[in-house]
């Protein structure tokens, strides 16, 4: 092996040869410059793998002496992985600089070379001065790379970098000098090992040595100086700075922690976690680009930092988290600066360029979805084991501002995705694409799947079915530029396949995973069918729709609570990026995806307490909780019911999915909204059976309650068809919410028959008013009316829509009524029902507005040539009915086999049947029979009519009394907007936005705290250096108080 | 004398960081860096200082069987020679720095230099 | 399901007496008004005769296939209503069709005719049925709240849902009827008959003169013929509903008719007296006082 | 009102340093560390005389690349940065007197500066001492005759031979001798000889040479765009 | 030519042919009067076959005549008396209906403005058939005191067949009362036929019609 330490000789002999180099041949400098690089990284590389397959690690001394007496460099494990890294980033950073470098000339380039290789030295250093030295060659270089591009910005940014690590370095002086006084050695393990924290000048001296380097960290709020550096230095450089110099301090304090005592774990804890939630929040309100890729940087660096202080808690699983979220930092933010750096556009709103090469939209979301810890990324793993065993160490409030931190980096860099992914595009001028910056932004690209797929290999627990079906997804994105169909066909044939070689084996072994995974590969299948319907491309569609539909398989099939949040993610990401495709959807994909992040939170916190009971992640082992019930059932429903809509947490649904595609609406309700049921249904079976559980259903029950009343009122108040139907949503799925917190068999039944049903009719009524919408144009049903003439299939499916809906026998929904009876009646939840039963009387008022309005009434004229829904709807339409008519006439054929499944969990008390002749507890109800009495009854009075009537003259809309006058324009004629409007006066205050304003209020806090806040950063480099002086001493007494 | 020139060290650095943050015009600032920095020179010298003792050069006067007796500690000194040069790298660049930004602005008053914020 | 002849033919027969019963009932009522206002009043076969000649006039129109259906919807409900109920106690086969539901089964066919109704009068394409529709089912909605917590009161105190249960536990003597075991249900249930049965004060839903008569202003000859004949059912079963509910139901055709009159009869006594209420107000009117009788039955119950 | 701000945290800054003051006690015995420097055995490994050389140039030779690194950077940064800036200069002329006094003391100067970077391993002084010194010589140069043709590329190879052969040296150590940096490599010679200390006076001499250019090129290019306006 | 220009002044731009543009780009042509409105011509409908039964029905339709409650002039301010308790019409099987679909007797009472008229013909036309006509007063009948009126049409037969003329300046309820008792009288005899009458002749009232009504503009019958 080479020794380590001839990647200085190589990087300094290389500096210094390159001035022999004729100063006219640049391209021949930066060229050698990268080899030189690459020379570097193949030491420190082949180290790393040296070290992996078993080497030993090696230290090196210089000079032929021990340390102390002379300096010492060591190469481990550690260090070879972030030399190799640090060395690969300043490779391809070096080859997107390429350009600049060139023409900078041979003195940029033996800067940019010596950056790297005094990067190199201050990982591998283990001497303190030794270390202050290299730190000074790093920022020095890195004062210089700043120049690179010479901007009036870049200029003050290199002037306020150089007076705060000017700072920095002479507080870090001072400590080492100091603790070279009173340990007498510089050596850093001596220094740990000398304690001389003991005594008090020791502790200052100390004290200097770490915060010094934690401001090199950039600490909040002495950071504005490093803001600035991110915003006005050349991207490349910002990549550098951030991936690679980032990498190497954080490292630094990692080794040099140890000469502090364990409070200090705790002081850079807290710093990290101040760094990490302030400079997020502050990053909320900021719209240049690469100033909030530097909130971004810092904050990350906190969590490190954070990470890094709890290592007390963390133990072995320390450089485990630590590496991976490193890792996803450091390929993330490099791959955003370099895009930033190609696409040269400064405020976040232009970033909509992407979508001129998609391919760069792509990358800019896998390394957003990378940085918040999405599947399959590194950062995914890291969270999870961070949080898991800070739960053990019961660090509540680490795992708080953790979550909190993270969901506010979500605000922003999701807000900022869809900026992207929907603002217009066609003003902003093409994207240059130069090689050179292009390859190092794929490598990462493609580098951070790999390096994700890897991690999850080594974690326990996940199978490797776990990722398998996601290789669909960039086959799909493959194929991309075919047309729909063929398209559609994989799609179609691909959910079938998974759903043919999964349902069958379930049917016998598990019944509730039978029906979900119906439910979700079934209604997959429907729903993709109607995709049949669009012309062109559909550029980017299949990939997302297919990689929700491997969410839910894989929340299906989770054994564990880590494959669970796993498929819960993916579910989460590609339903985000279904909803957003929308034409107005961009604020909606915005809210639902910070809800769902939320939500993901609340289930990694409670998955993390109650593994902290436990210690397994068996999703089976949640039943064995005995203490902290009520947190983590609390934690884990309020996870589950943000994607179930509950109120408090629906004000996403409406959005989304009124503005979602017309096939996308039934995918996101009729489907994904079920997965919050099933993850609810599995909590509760698991931990649904211990008082504190039911004390909290009691209030879930309310909830769900409420939520129905709430969600019904206000679709009866709508004017935008699918927003009421995204209402009437909500409120179904308050009534599945109610019905499953009864905990009782009967409730259950009732809430897998509001399931089943609620998935057969919202679909039906979702996919055929998207189709009308499709064929209109519009969403708002007071511009449509009298399609019965235009539509008569899809008038037919939307009456039998809301028959099922309404809970009118004789179709099925009446047997989740019925059944719902009788459940109230046994949990003596009479109020609740009541409510329950209420708003199940207002769903008339929207059902009837929803079907008047739009096939009812009068014509209007521009609709008068529409045809009806295309039959690529009406197929999975009329499936849909199908299963309706089959229900409803046969309803023991699936109440059946349901009763005896919740039975496993809640055992039988009154329910018997005889044939189909259901009797409960209080009541009995046959439902074969009602429907043929009523199809008897109903057939002879329509013969009747028609008899008598039989020579009605058919006559056309106007052709109405109308106070002896004749109507003169059908929209003057049709009533429909306001339709309700005597009873919105009577109970219009109940549907008071408040909860919209609640969030609303929020947000605006959140926004005004970081616009005030963030005017922290003056932009004066002395006030910055005041605050790295504050930091200081706010330290200093925060340790000696 | 020790104690002196630690004292007067600390006063200097002080001193140092008076000037760095409430002079405006970016020349000073730079010379509060390099007083900033001389005062750390200091102190690292007078930790170095044993006293009665000489420099840590053997020559006549200093025998080098007896040296260890003799010399005050060669360490901070051979630091201070790095922080030195160190020192002088660091001011050299920020002239530069101080160049670029008079050539931008026409002004040395650091409050102009706000562009960057929030 | 075994098709059983007999059944049948009880279940028609008891339904043209039901029919019948209806119509005279609602000319009683007209007479009623009319000697309250010193008029003579129509004779007491002119519903009969009306019907007659809805059902003989020669021309009509059609909207379109909905036009239809909705009132064949809308008396398929009450015809419905009717074969679910029990009509008299003791006889097994007046019970009509009641085995094949409970009492949830009735709440919800109630549903059945008024949607159908709906949207036959919204295919209508007029704008006063529009109307009076979004009235009608704005009105409909809260008069079940009370009715639903009454209800709710009767099955936590009889322990079951089955009306036939229900009526069956109030034989015995007079004593044993809901209205004195439960009176504060009854009150609530009362209540809410009186919307449900659309009388002053509750008629905005109609409001003849400003939206002729509401939903079914388009509805004339046959159409209006069948509306008709499933009001008179209607109007029957439905308080035949609470006769079983409140008042230990019928052992009869004498006490049947007797209390489904009384009944009746308390709406159009409430109708006479009182003036229109227009709808906001109806609606907010029943979310008070009826709906505090109705959760304190249930309380009373718990 | 800032500034009271500003004071008040200077004070706190005082008394954050009043702590190391209160546990300095003065020095009275050579710590552990400095008295391995001094203990015979060990100086006769180096076989410098002046001890601090002996640390900067071997002991601690990688802080020593370091530094010389630094003045490489500060250099190189000038030159990429100011490069681009060539503005008419004006200047005032100098005096005869000033002149001819630079003509006689220049070659002097620059043989005190070699001098002192020589004998860097046995009398105080050295590379940088030297560099300096040599650059003064160039400033004084620069100062007098502003005009002269100042061959910058000279410097240059001066500066990365010079450096070149710092690593190099220090490389063969890593190859041949105990270590990187090892001034073992050369033979030790006699204690207090200007050829002793094995590679120290080699490397202090290149050092120095390199310090020299490299502050002279910084100097010429700071003088290369100044303006007496 | 001013002919052709006062056509148009009366003409509702509401019904004019418009050009439309439908969701998917289509653009065509909407002609509210054809599209809007049902072309079919009245028809005659036979009387029931069987004589009993027709008799039967007569006598039903008799004793069941719903009054159109339309206020064409001075005497409808006569028709209210009648539901109150001093005439009491309910007696008779007599009922008002708010709306012409519902039916059977439509009173014209008083005066008949060219503009009314129009409202008049629409109404009848939408009532079902049987239906009669009341024509009350004299102004109804032969134009009485606004005979040479301008604007104001003199005879209602010549416009819509007339079942009962009860005449009077003003006819009393009790007159009204009379009206109805002959007019059950007619349809018992089987003499309520007026409906189909309109419909035989159906071209020469609506030439009528369309002779003193300029500003037309709405399908030829009224469904």
């Amino acid at each position: 092996m080479i020794s380590p330490i001839h990647i200085i000789t190589i990087g300094l002999g290389g500096a210094f040869a390159l001035g022999f180099v004729s100063k006219k041949a640049k391209a021949l400098t930066t060229s050698l410059m990268l080899v030189a690089i690459a020379l570097m990284g193949t030491i420190s590389g082949s180290w790393l793998f040296e070290l992996l397959s078993g080497g030993t690690e090696t230290m090196v001394y210089t000079a032929g002496f021990k340390p102390p007496y002379s300096i010492n460099l060591l190469m481990g494990l550690n260090e070879a992985l972030l030399t190799t890294m640090i060395n690969f980033v300043g490779l391809l950073g070096g080859i997107y600089l390429f350009g600049n470098l060139k023409k900078a000339g041979s003195h940029a380039v033996m800067v940019f070379l010596v950056f790297i290789m005094g990067l190199n030295v201050i990982v591998m250093t283990r001497d303190a001065f030794n270390l202050f030295v290299f730190m000074e060659v790093v920022s020095i270089a890195t004062a210089g790379l700043i120049l690179l591009t010479e901007t009036g910005k870049s200029v003050q940014a290199g002037f306020k970098y150089m007076m705060a690590t000017g700072i920095v370095a002479g507080i870090f002086l001072l400590g080492v000098i100091f603790a070279y006084y009173f340990s007498g050695s510089l050596n850093i393990d001596d220094l740990a090992a000398a304690n001389i924290t003991a005594i008090k000048g020791g502790a200052v001296a100390v004290m200097m040595i770490l915060v010094a380097l934690v401001l090199e960290l950039k600490p909040f709020p002495a950071n504005g100086w490093a803001l600035d550096v991110y915003e006005a230095s050349d991207p490349g450089v910002a990549a550098l700075i951030s991936a690679a110099s980032a990498t190497a301090f954080y490292y630094v304090l990692f080794k040099v922690i140890s000469i502090g005592n364990a409070d200090w774990y705790n002081i850079i804890a807290i710093a990290g976690m101040i760094t990490f939630v302030g400079s997020n929040l502050f990053g909320v309100k900021q719209d240049k680009a690469r100033r909030l890729l530097g909130y971004s940087s810092v904050g990350q660096l906190g969590l490190l930092m954070a990470i890094l202080g709890l290592k007390p808690y963390l133990g072995d699983k320390l450089e485990f988290i630590a590496i991976t979220i490193l890792v996803s930092h450091y390929l993330a933010k490099a791959g955003l600066f370099w895009l930033a750096g190609i696409i040269e556009q400064e405020n976040i709103k232009d970033w909509a360029i992407l979508r001129r090469k998609p391919i760069f939209l792509v990358l800019f979301g896998t390394f957003v979805f990378a940085l918040i810890g999405f599947p399959p990324f590194p950062s995914f793993y890291g969270k999870w084991e961070l949080i898991l065993a800070l739960s053990s160490a019961g660090q509540y409030y680490a795992i708080a501002f953790i979550l909190i931190g993270s969901f506010l980096e979500g605000i922003y860099l999701f807000r900022w995705l869809g900026y992207a992914i929907k603002l217009d595009y066609t003003k902003l001028p093409e994207i240059k694409i130069e090689w050179n910056k292009v390859i190092p932004v794929a490598i990462f690209g493609v580098l951070i799947y790999v390096i994700g797929a890897y991690t999850g290999t080594q974690m326990s627990g996940l199978d490797s079915l776990c990722y398998g079906p996601l290789l669909m997804i960039p086959f799909l994105y493959a194929i991309d530029s075919l047309k729909v169909p063929i398209k559609n066909t994989i799609a179609i044939l691909g959910v079938a396949t998974f759903a043919a070689r999964v349902l069958p084996g379930l049917y016998e072994t598990d019944m509730l995973r039978f029906i979900f995974t119906f439910i979700f590969l079934v209604g997959g299948i429907l729903t993709l069918i109607a995709g049949y319907a669009y012309k062109g491309k559909r550029e980017g569609f299949y990939p997302v729709a297919l990689l929700m539909f491997v969410g839910l398989a894989l929340i299906i099939r989770a054994s564990n609570t880590l494959e669970f949040f796993y498929g819960w993610e993916i579910m989460t990401a590609g339903s985000y990026f279904l909803i957003i495709r929308g034409k107005k959807s961009m604020p909606h994909g915005l809210s639902y995806m910070l809800f769902s992040i939320a939500g993901a939170y609340a289930l990694l916190a409670g998955f993390g307490l109650s593994f902290a009971e436990t210690p397994s992640i068996e999703i089976s082992s949640l039943s064995a909780i005995t203490s902290n019930i009520t947190i983590i059932f609390s934690l884990l429903a309020i996870g589950f019911m943000t994607k179930t809509a509950s109120l408090g947490l629906h004000i996403w649904l409406p959005g989304a999915h009124a503005e979602a595609e017309s096939d996308v609406s039934p995918m996101v309700s009729a489907i994904l909204l079920k997965a919050g049921v099933f993850g609810l249904m599995i909590l509760m079976i698991a931990m649904g059976h211990s008082p504190e559980a039911t004390n909290i259903g009691y209030v879930l029950g309310w909830l769900g309650a409420i939520t129905a009343l709430v969600g019904n009122l206000a679709a009866a108040f709508q004017e935008d068809a699918k927003r009421l139907l995204a209402y009437s949503s909500i409120s179904q799925l308050g009534y599945i919410l109610f019905a499953l917190a009864m905990m009782s068999h009967l409730g259950w039944m009732t809430a897998m028959v509001y399931s089943i049903n609620h998935f057969l009719y919202k679909a039906i009524l979702f996919l055929t008013i998207g189709a009308v919408v499709m064929r209109v144009g519009t969403h708002y049903m007071y511009k449509m009316g009298g399609l019965i003439k235009n539509m008569p299939m899809a008038f037919v499916a939307v009456m039998i829509g809301i028959i099922a809906l309404s809970g009118v026998p004789p179709l099925s929904g009446f047997a989740g009524k019925w059944l719902f009876y009788n459940a109230v009646l046994d949990v003596q939840w009479y109020f609740q029902g009541a409510i329950v039963f209420f708003s199940g009387i207002i769903a008339f008022l929207y059902l009837f507005k929803l079907i008047y309005s739009v096939f009812l009434g009068q014509l209007k004229d521009n609709l008068r040539h529409v045809k009806d829904i295309s039959i690529w709807f009406a197929i999975p339409i009329y499936t849909l009915i199908l299963g309706i008519m089959i229900f409803s006439a046969k309803p023991e054929w699936v109440l059946q086999p349901l009763g005896d499944m919740v039975s496993q969990w809640y055992p039988n008390s009154a329910l018997s049947w005889d044939g189909g002749l259901a009797t409960g507890p209080y009541g009995y109800w046959n439902g074969t029979g009602v429907m043929i009495t009523v199809g008897i009854m109903f057939m002879a009075l329509l013969g009747w009519l028609l008899l008598v009537s039989r020579k009605a003259v058919k006559v056309k809309q106007f052709n109405i009394v109308y106070s002896a006058e004749a109507p003169q324009r059908p929209e003057t004629t049709h009533v429909s907007y306001n339709m309700f409007a005597g009873y919105n006066k009577a109970l219009g205050w109940l549907v008071a936005p408040k909860i919209t304003e609640f969030w609303d209020t929020m947000t605006d806090w959140v926004h005004s705290v970081a616009h005030y806040g963030r005017q922290l950063y003056s932009g004066n480099g002395q006030v910055y250096v005041t605050y790295v002086v504050a930091y200081i001493l706010a330290i200093y007494f925060t340790m000696i108080f | 004398m020790e104690y002196v020139a630690l004292t007067v060290g600390f006063i200097v650095i002080m001193a140092g960081l008076w000037a760095i943050m409430t002079r405006k015009n970016i020349i000073r600032i730079i010379i509060g860096f390099s007083i900033f920095d001389t005062g750390l020179h200091i102190v690292m010298v007078a930790l170095a200082y044993v006293k009665g003792r000489t420099a840590p050069i053997l020559d006549n006067t200093v025998a080098l069987d007896d040296a260890v007796n003799l010399i005050v500690d060669p360490v901070p000194q051979a630091l201070v020679l790095t922080a030195i040069v160190i020192g002088l790298g660091v001011t050299a660049l920020m002239l530069i720095f101080a160049m670029k930004l008079h050539r931008e602005k026409k002004t040395l008053d650091i409050r102009s230099f706000k562009d960057l914020k929030w | 399901m075994d098709f059983d002849l007999k059944r049948l033919g009880f279940t028609l027969l008891g339904l043209l007496i039901v029919l019948n019963w209806g119509m005279l009932m609602s000319a009683i009522m007209r007479k009623v008004g009319a000697r309250v206002a010193r008029r003579y009043g129509i004779p007491w076969y002119q519903p009969w005769i009306d019907l007659v000649k809805n059902y003989a006039l020669r021309s009509q129109i059609t909207h379109g296939i909905m036009f239809y259906l909705g009132p064949v919807f809308r008396i398929s409900g009450g015809v419905g209503l009717f074969l679910f109920m029990p009509m008299i106690i003791g006889s097994e086969l007046w019970m009509n069709y009641s085995f094949q539901g409970d009492l949830v089964l009735l709440m919800y066919f109630q549903f059945f005719g008024m949607l159908g109704m709906a949207l036959g009068a919204g295919e209508g394409g007029h704008p006063n049925s529009a109307i009076g529709i979004s009235r009608g089912l704005s009105q409909f909605t809260v008069i079940e709240v009370p009715m639903t917590l009454a209800i709710i009161s009767l099955a936590i105190q009889y322990d079951t849902l089955s009306l036939v249960d229900i009526v069956k536990a109030q034989q015995g003597g007079f004593q044993n009827w809901t209205v004195w075991t439960n009176p504060v249900a009854t009150i609530a249930g009362m209540l809410a008959l009186l919307g449900a049965l659309s009388h002053s004060p509750f008629n905005l839903v109609k409001a003849p003169n400003e939206i002729p008569i509401g939903p079914p202003t388009e509805y004339h000859g046959a159409f209006l013929g069948v509306l008709r004949t499933n009001a008179a059912i209607l109007h029957v079963v439905e308080a035949a509903l609470f006769m079983n509910l409140f008042f230990g139901g019928a052992t009869n055709w004498f006490e049947f008719i007797l209390k489904t009159f009384l009944i009746y009869f308390w709406s159009v006594f409430v109708g006479v007296v009182f003036p229109r209420f227009r709808i906001e107000q109806s609606v907010a009117w029943f979310l008070k006082i009826p709906l505090v009788f109705g959760i304190l039955a249930i309380i009373l119950y718990m | 009102m800032k500034n009271i701000f500003i004071i008040i945290i200077i004070a706190a800054f005082g008394v954050m340093l009043y702590p190391l003051f209160e546990d300095f006690s003065g020095n009275d015995e050579l710590s552990e560390l400095a008295s391995f420097y001094a203990q015979k055995e060990n100086v006769e490994k180096v076989n410098s005389a002046n001890l601090v050389t002996a640390v900067v140039v071997t002991y601690r030779g990688l802080d020593t690349l370091g530094e010389v690194t630094i003045l490489f950077l500060a250099a190189a940064i000038i030159a990429f940065s100011l490069r681009k800036h060539s503005v008419e200069r004006d200047l005032r002329r100098n005096s005869e007197i000033f002149k001819t006094a630079s003509k006689v003391l220049i070659p002097i100067i620059m043989m005190v500066g070699v001098y002192i970077f020589m004998n860097g391993h046995l009398s105080p002084g050295g590379g940088f001492q030297g560099g300096a010194v040599l650059a003064s010589a160039v400033i004084l140069m620069l100062l007098a005759f502003p005009n002269i043709p100042f061959n910058s590329k000279l410097f240059a190879y001066t500066e990365s031979i010079s450096g070149l052969v710092f690593v190099g040296l220090a490389a063969i150590g890593a190859l041949i001798g105990s270590g990187y940096l090892d001034n073992a490599i050369l033979p030790l010679g006699t204690f207090g000889e200007l050829l002793s200390a094995g590679a120290i006076p080699v490397i202090y001499s290149f050092v120095g040479l390199k310090v020299g250019a490299e502050l002279s090129n910084i100097l010429n290019e700071f003088q290369s765009v100044q303006s007496d306006n | 030519m001013s002919e052709e220009k006062n056509i148009n002044k009366f003409e509702n731009p509401d019904y004019a042919k418009r050009e439309v543009t439908g969701p998917d780009g289509e653009v065509f042509i909407v002609d509210p009067i054809k599209d809007y409105f049902s072309d079919e011509r009245p028809q005659v409908y036979l009387p029931n076959s069987i004589p009993v039964v027709e008799k039967f029905l007569n006598w039903a339709r008799a004793e069941s005549l719903w009054v159109l409650g339309f206020g064409t002039g001075c005497g409808s301010i006569e028709i209210p008396p009648l539901m109150t308790p001093r005439f009491d019409a309910f007696r008779f099987g007599v009922q008002s209906r708010p709306t012409p679909r519902q039916s059977n007797v439509f009173i014209i009472s008083g005066y008949l403005a060219v503009k009314t008229l129009k409202r008049v013909i629409r109404s009848y036309e939408q009532m079902p058939n049987p239906k009669y006509v009341l024509a009350l007063g004299s102004c109804t009948i032969n134009g009485g005191m606004y005979f040479d009126s301008y604007n104001t049409i003199n005879r209602l037969d010549q416009y819509m067949p007339v079942d009962v003329y009860v005449a009077g300046c003003m006819p009393r309820p009790e007159a009204l009362l009379a009206g109805f008792n002959k007019l059950k009288e007619l349809i018992k005899d089987g003499k309520g036929e007026k409906a189909n009458e309109y419909a035989e002749n159906f071209d020469w009232y609506k030439a009528n019609q369309k002779k003193i009504i300029k500003d037309w503009n709405m399908p030829d019958y009224n469904w």
